[in-house]
């Protein structure tokens, strides 16, 4: 749809993406693009289509339709665990831990399984990061015994272990209380000074605010807005959308 | 943590006990309390239809001998009362694999009787013959399991597969061609006992200068319970004679579709008939047996015992003892009876009750014995050849009566019977 | 012999079908398999041997009083059973190997009780000669067996489709968890299609004596396997597949009869790898199954 | 490590010791062989979350493919116990398809796949090659002892196998994968091909004990060696113990088949109703087995 001129040399170049469901078109020609160190938000009414995009650019669902290209590679029908080790990892709207593993273990297997070659992660580095997400006290005890927050938080710490370039963040901040929203802002603005490039799904604007200015909004499939956050809400087709849909926010 | 440390001991203290109670009752005196015969039964699964009725049979020649003050054994010179121990398999011949090696090793069973059946029969052979014990087989007439080198097997009431169907393929040949009968259709069960029958049987009917053809020639699957379109096809070739041999269910799936069906053949033979005769009168009924041919077992045959019951005697005692219950009198429960037959006589006349001896016994009596099912005959690997299976036919009353061999013969044989 | 093959076949795999009918609800409503379901319909065939060498009660009239009678004690032993089996995190294996124990209970119990030897009722019950169709002979038994498991689908369908209890019960199969966010009672609405189950199984049960020459009580687990293939050929949880996937067997089935035979056994189980393989959902499913 | 040496090497002292206080070796060589399998079942079922109802698919294949061996090339035991893990691993290959399926319907499609391997062998068609219905003989290489040494190193290697699973990095891939394949994915576990070498493994595993069942029972039918109930057995043994530990399926052999065994000699006339019941009481009251009373107290079981 909106052109992209110099969509080629950003790190994440989304082009053209359909995903069907049946009859249903989930995605339909969704396009944009990110650059290293930049922050996307990326929100829409619920089943305008932000996780299924989420999912097609991680690999979970392939593509109808267009490409995404990472880092100056077409990824194709690449299976997600090649996109973790390619550099481009995620989290879940409700956490996704290895229920039956320690908090240490599911860190560590992602440190181990998901870098590119070469940068393997001592235990070191793994206590580092436990401690980095306040989860270092939790470290034997098995993620299934872990409250919904904590869940959270060990999904981002599995996703970091593996020391992504891009990381798509589904709805992260739903649940947690202004201090751990506050925390969790500041720490994923970090991550982005840090160089890397971040997706946001996001129904909390507030937070979404504290991160970044530009976002798309979708709306059945397709990208309807494109800019600022504040000249969002000022667009008559995004606003006639949210009211329409069940937002909350 | 160390929490291995806490569970050690339990399960060493469990290995043990449970190996000590199953090793309970290991000793051995000079004048035995009792003889005991160490035997399996399958109590559920796919083999309990045969092997209960052996169990019930066996059982009560035990009460029967018990009640006279037991068995008189040679080697002592005076009656010792016998105890059987019969234990549960399932069917699973996992299972009857280390109950034999229990009844040896643990109960020492004087006398080893296996189960019935061949799959069951199997798995006691090699460890039979592996504890050097003599084993007691009732009807496991796998081929396999007689060789010359193994002396430690005798089969005591069934024929061994490949003679069974001796008179059938001489009936074939000579009385049932006479009176039309040229065309022959083969069906069977692909399993050990039908299936080793089917295979002398064409082996004999395709000798040069057989006066019969095969025009229908094909094994099904011993799980088959419906018999429909196989009638059908078999009708397409129109043959005059059709033979079905099956394993008790089969002989009834087949016999009631044919009813069913309405196709007439001249002559039909299955197995079972004569064999489970009033199993397959209450499942077929006698109009559905009108006119089949069958073995004829000691069922049939009014053959006057030198020892034991006759069959009817036998029959009355076992209805007697388990009623009009589950377990149906029928060939097996003769096989029970017979095999009890043999043990007291190899009692009587074993000069000890080494293994070697009851094996000499057991070879000692065989033409001499001669009980209700004829003349209990081995070959020497053990393998037993004496009893008869003449060939009969049953009348609309549902009795069976000998047709062939002609010595035996009560009754002509009517091709093209209603 | 084609014809005979197919026309049969059609006939023959309709009894199939009422086999496959109540395993398959279950498996659609509470995830569960039923391993011992081939054990009820045995339960059920003794039901009717018994109402009929005792009391002389016709299969047409012992069929609704085992309906009625297993439908009544289905009720009870969901409860005591399924909702416990429910909380475990793999309720879905679990169930394979729970049914296996509760199968191995009747299977002991019914040789206790029955003893082990061939059991059946006489043909001539169901009246006397076969039916002509097409040119065709076709043994009475299969007609009616067929019209029998015709008159179960529709009134299953009827039932599912028509009632609200039915519309309940479909609610359930889509989606338990959505089911039960929108207030329906689950467990009245499982108990209640369980029941069913067991009442098809004693139905089918009650012609097994007709259909399969005989019955013992080791015959569940082959009535199991012909009746996973059926309902796994015609899509799992999908009650009206099974009419499809009977249809399916009892023509596959007699083809192999009349052209292999000594293969037939082996076909149900090609048929069911072959078809989950290429479509895991069963020929009419919808629902995803893949890892 | 820790855990084989201090689980798995005391069970194979133990029953190496055995025969030497009690006689009923067949016995003791079907504990080894439950053993086994057990765990076998627990490579796949414990770490994939995969139920093979048909495993005993790969145990008769085994058994064939030592009978096989011996049969038509005179095969030494040792080859022959090689050939027999081959054929397992061959069908494992030749099923592996089976593992896009999940749930009962993955179950169901092994337990048919299992039939279809037994009606293939049993079919008097293949008389020549596998003796059909009629059962083979392998008299000429029956050595109980031998094959009963060859169960016990066999034994041992799966224990060793096992304990590696537990701690090891691909054993805690798998794991990962079984609970949440999407989130495995992300964290980089091949979570496809990981799963397809635990069939592998599992299918190995219960080829071996086939092949020594085959060699120390040496008389079999089809039936005998692709009966329904050793897949059974070995999925409650490692069910009651506890799946994905290695001490699980270990007590869950000795306690529940030792059980067994005292029942049907005991009580054989209650066997089978006695041990129905054993197993619903098991599911409805221990579905995560014996492990699970000390890890629901924050013990990590070995």
């Amino acid at each position: 749809m909106s052109p992209e001129p110099s969509s080629s040399d950003r790190l994440l170049a989304v082009d053209r993406l359909v995903k069907r469901f049946g009859g249903f078109r989930a995605l339909d020609g969704v396009s944009f693009a990110l650059g290293a160190g930049e922050v996307l938000g990326l929100v829409g009414p619920n089943g305008s289509g932000k996780t299924t995009c989420i999912n097609t650019i991680s690999g979970l669902y392939p593509p109808d339709g267009g490409a995404v290209r990472f880092a100056g590679q077409t990824l194709g029908g690449l299976p997600p665990h090649r996109r973790a080790r390619l550099g481009i990892n995620r989290t879940f709207q409700s956490p996704r831990p290895f229920a039956s593993l320690t908090v240490r273990q599911n860190v560590a297997l992602a440190a181990a399984y998901g870098r590119r070659h070469g940068a393997d992660a001592g235990p070191a580095d793994i206590a580092a990061l436990l401690a980095e997400l306040e989860l270092d006290g939790l470290a034997e005890r098995r993620a299934e015994d872990l409250n919904s927050a904590q869940q959270k938080q060990l999904d981002l710490a599995r996703a970091l272990a593996t020391r992504p370039r891009l990381l798509l963040v589904d709805e992260l901040a739903a649940g947690l209380n202004p201090a751990e929203l506050a925390r969790m802002a500041e720490r994923l603005a970090a991550l982005a000074g840090g160089g890397m490039a971040l997706l946001v799904v996001e129904h909390l604007l507030g937070f979404l605010d504290r991160l970044t200015d530009r976002v798309i909004v979708m709306n059945a499939g397709r990208e309807i807005f494109e800019g600022t956050l504040s000249e969002a809400t000022r667009d008559g087709e995004v606003v006639r959308v949210f009211l329409g849909g069940e937002h909350v926010g | 943590m160390a929490a291995w440390q806490k569970w050690w001991p339990g399960l060493a203290v469990f290995t043990v006990v449970v190996a000590g109670v199953l090793a309970g009752g290991a000793r051995a005196d000079e004048a035995p309390a009792d003889i005991k015969i160490g035997h399996l039964h399958a109590g559920s699964g796919p083999y309990a239809s045969i092997s209960m009725p052996v169990y019930d049979s066996l059982k009560l020649w035990v009460e029967q001998q018990n009640a006279n003050g037991g068995a008189f054994v040679k080697a002592y010179g005076k009656k010792i009362p016998l105890k059987l121990i019969s234990y549960d398999d399932q069917s699973n011949p996992g299972t009857a694999a280390t109950l034999t090696n229990q009844l040896i090793t643990q109960d020492k069973v004087d006398l080893l009787v296996c189960d019935s059946g061949s799959v069951l029969t199997a798995v006691s052979v090699p460890i039979a013959r592996e504890h050097k014990m003599f084993l007691f087989d009732p009807t496991g007439t796998g081929a396999a399991f007689f060789s010359k080198d193994n002396p430690y097997i005798a089969l005591l009431a069934d024929p061994v597969s490949t003679v069974w169907p001796r008179y059938l393929w001489e009936f074939l040949k000579s009385d049932a061609a006479r009176l039309g009968a040229k065309r022959v259709a083969l069906l069977y069960s692909t399993n050990d006992f039908t299936g080793t029958q089917a295979n002398s049987i064409r082996a004999a009917l395709k000798e040069p200068g057989s006066p019969v053809e095969i025009v229908f020639d094909q094994g099904v699957p011993t799980s088959t319970s419906n018999y429909s379109v196989l009638i059908d096809n078999i009708a397409a070739t129109n043959p005059d004679m059709v033979l079905e041999l099956g394993y008790v269910g089969n002989d009834i799936a087949f016999l009631r579709n044919l009813q069913e069906s309405g196709q007439k053949f001249k002559g039909v033979f299955t197995l079972y008939p004569g064999i489970e005769t009033n199993v397959l009168l209450k499942n077929v009924g006698a109009s559905g047996l009108a006119g089949v041919f069958s073995y004829v077992t000691a069922l049939g045959l009014t053959l006057k015992p030198e020892i034991g019951m006759t069959v009817e005697e036998l029959r009355a005692a076992f209805e007697k003892a388990y009623g009009e219950g589950g377990v149906e009198f029928g060939w097996n429960a003769i096989a029970g009876h017979v095999t009890g037959l043999v043990i007291g006589e190899t009692l009587a006349h074993a000069d000890s009750l080494s293994q070697p001896d009851l094996r000499r016994a057991v070879f000692g009596l065989s033409g001499k014995l001669k009980t209700l099912v004829g003349t209990f005959e081995l070959r020497d690997d053990g393998a037993q050849i004496g009893e008869l299976t003449p060939i009969g036919q049953f009348d609309a009353a549902g009795k069976i009566a000998v047709v062939y061999p002609p010595e035996f013969a009560t009754a002509k044989p009517v091709i093209g019977a209603p | 012999m084609l014809v005979h093959a197919l026309l049969g076949g059609v006939i023959y795999g309709c009894y199939f079908t009422l086999i496959g009918l109540g395993l398959n609800l279950v498996f659609g409503v509470m995830r569960i398999v039923n391993l011992a379901h081939g054990d009820v319909l045995m339960l059920g065939a003794f039901a009717a041997f018994f109402l009929f060498h005792l009391v002389g009660l016709s299969p047409f009239i012992a069929a609704p009083v085992v309906m009625v009678g297993f439908f009544l004690l289905g009720l009870p032993f969901y409860y005591l059973v399924v909702p416990r089996l429910a909380l475990a995190k793999d309720a879905e294996m679990l169930s394979l190997i729970l049914f296996f124990g509760i199968q191995q209970i009747i299977e002991a119990l019914a040789a206790i009780v029955f003893g082990s030897s061939e059991r059946s009722i006489p043909g001539r019950v169901l009246g006397v000669g076969p039916f002509h169709f097409l040119g065709q002979t076709l043994s009475r038994a299969w007609v009616i067996g067929a019209a029998i498991a015709a008159g179960a689908v529709i009134a299953l369908y009827l039932y599912l489709y028509h009632t609200r209890s039915g519309l309940l019960t479909r609610a359930v199969m889509a989606s338990r968890d959505e089911a039960l966010a929108s207030g329906i009672d689950i467990h009245r609405i499982s108990a209640r299609a369980f029941a069913i189950g067991l009442a098809l199984a004693g139905l089918a049960g009650v012609f097994a004596p007709f259909m399969l020459g005989s019955v013992t009580p080791a015959m569940g687990v082959s009535v199991n396997l012909a009746a996973f293939a059926v309902i796994i050929v015609g899509s799992l949880g999908n009650p009206l597949g099974t009419v499809a996937g009977g249809l399916i067997y009892g023509v596959g089935l007699l083809l192999m009869q009349t052209y292999f035979s000594a293969w037939a056994d082996l076909l149900p189980n090609l048929l069911l790898i072959g078809v989950l393989l290429a479509r895991p959902t069963g020929l009419l499913g919808r629902r995803v199954r893949l890892a | 490590m820790r855990d084989f040496l201090s689980v798995g090497l005391p069970v194979v002292a133990i029953f190496a010791l055995l025969p030497l206080v009690y006689a009923n070796q067949l016995l003791l060589f079907n504990f080894v062989l439950f053993l086994i399998l057990a765990q076998g079942l627990n490579a796949i079922y414990g770490f994939t979350g995969y139920l093979p109802f048909g495993y005993v698919g790969f145990f008769g294949a085994g058994a064939y493919g030592f009978a096989l061996a011996v049969m038509h090339l005179a095969a030494p035991p040792a080859l022959a116990l090689l050939l027999a893990g081959l054929a397992a691993l061959v069908l494992a290959m030749i099923l592996t398809p089976l593992l896009r399926l999940s749930g009962a319907y993955f179950a169901i499609a092994n337990l048919a796949a299992a039939q279809a391997v037994y009606q293939v062998i049993a079919n008097p068609a293949l008389q020549d090659i596998t003796k059909g219905p009629y059962g083979v003989s392998l008299a000429s290489v029956f050595a109980p002892r031998a094959s009963y040494g060859a169960a016990l190193l066999i034994l041992a290697g799966v224990l060793a196998l096992v304990a590696w699973l537990r701690h090891g990095r691909f054993g805690l891939a798998l794991q990962a994968g079984r609970d949440d394949p999407v989130s495995a994915a992300m964290a980089g576990i091949p979570v496809v091909s990981s799963r397809i070498i635990a069939w592998l493994i599992s299918a190995l595993i219960a080829g071996l004990a086939g092949g020594v069942f085959a060699w120390h029972i040496s008389v079999f039918y089809p039936e005998t060696a692709f009966d329904l109930s050793t897949s059974i057995f070995a999925i409650v043994f490692t069910l009651f113990g506890g799946a994905a530990t290695l001490s699980g399926p270990i007590a869950g052999v000795i306690l529940l088949y030792g059980l067994y065994n005292l029942i049907g000699i005991s009580v054989p006339q209650y066997f089978q109703l006695i041990y129905g019941a054993l197993i619903v009481g098991l599911v409805l009251f221990l579905p995560r087995g014996l492990a699970s009373l000390l890890q629901r107290r924050g013990v990590d079981v070995p």
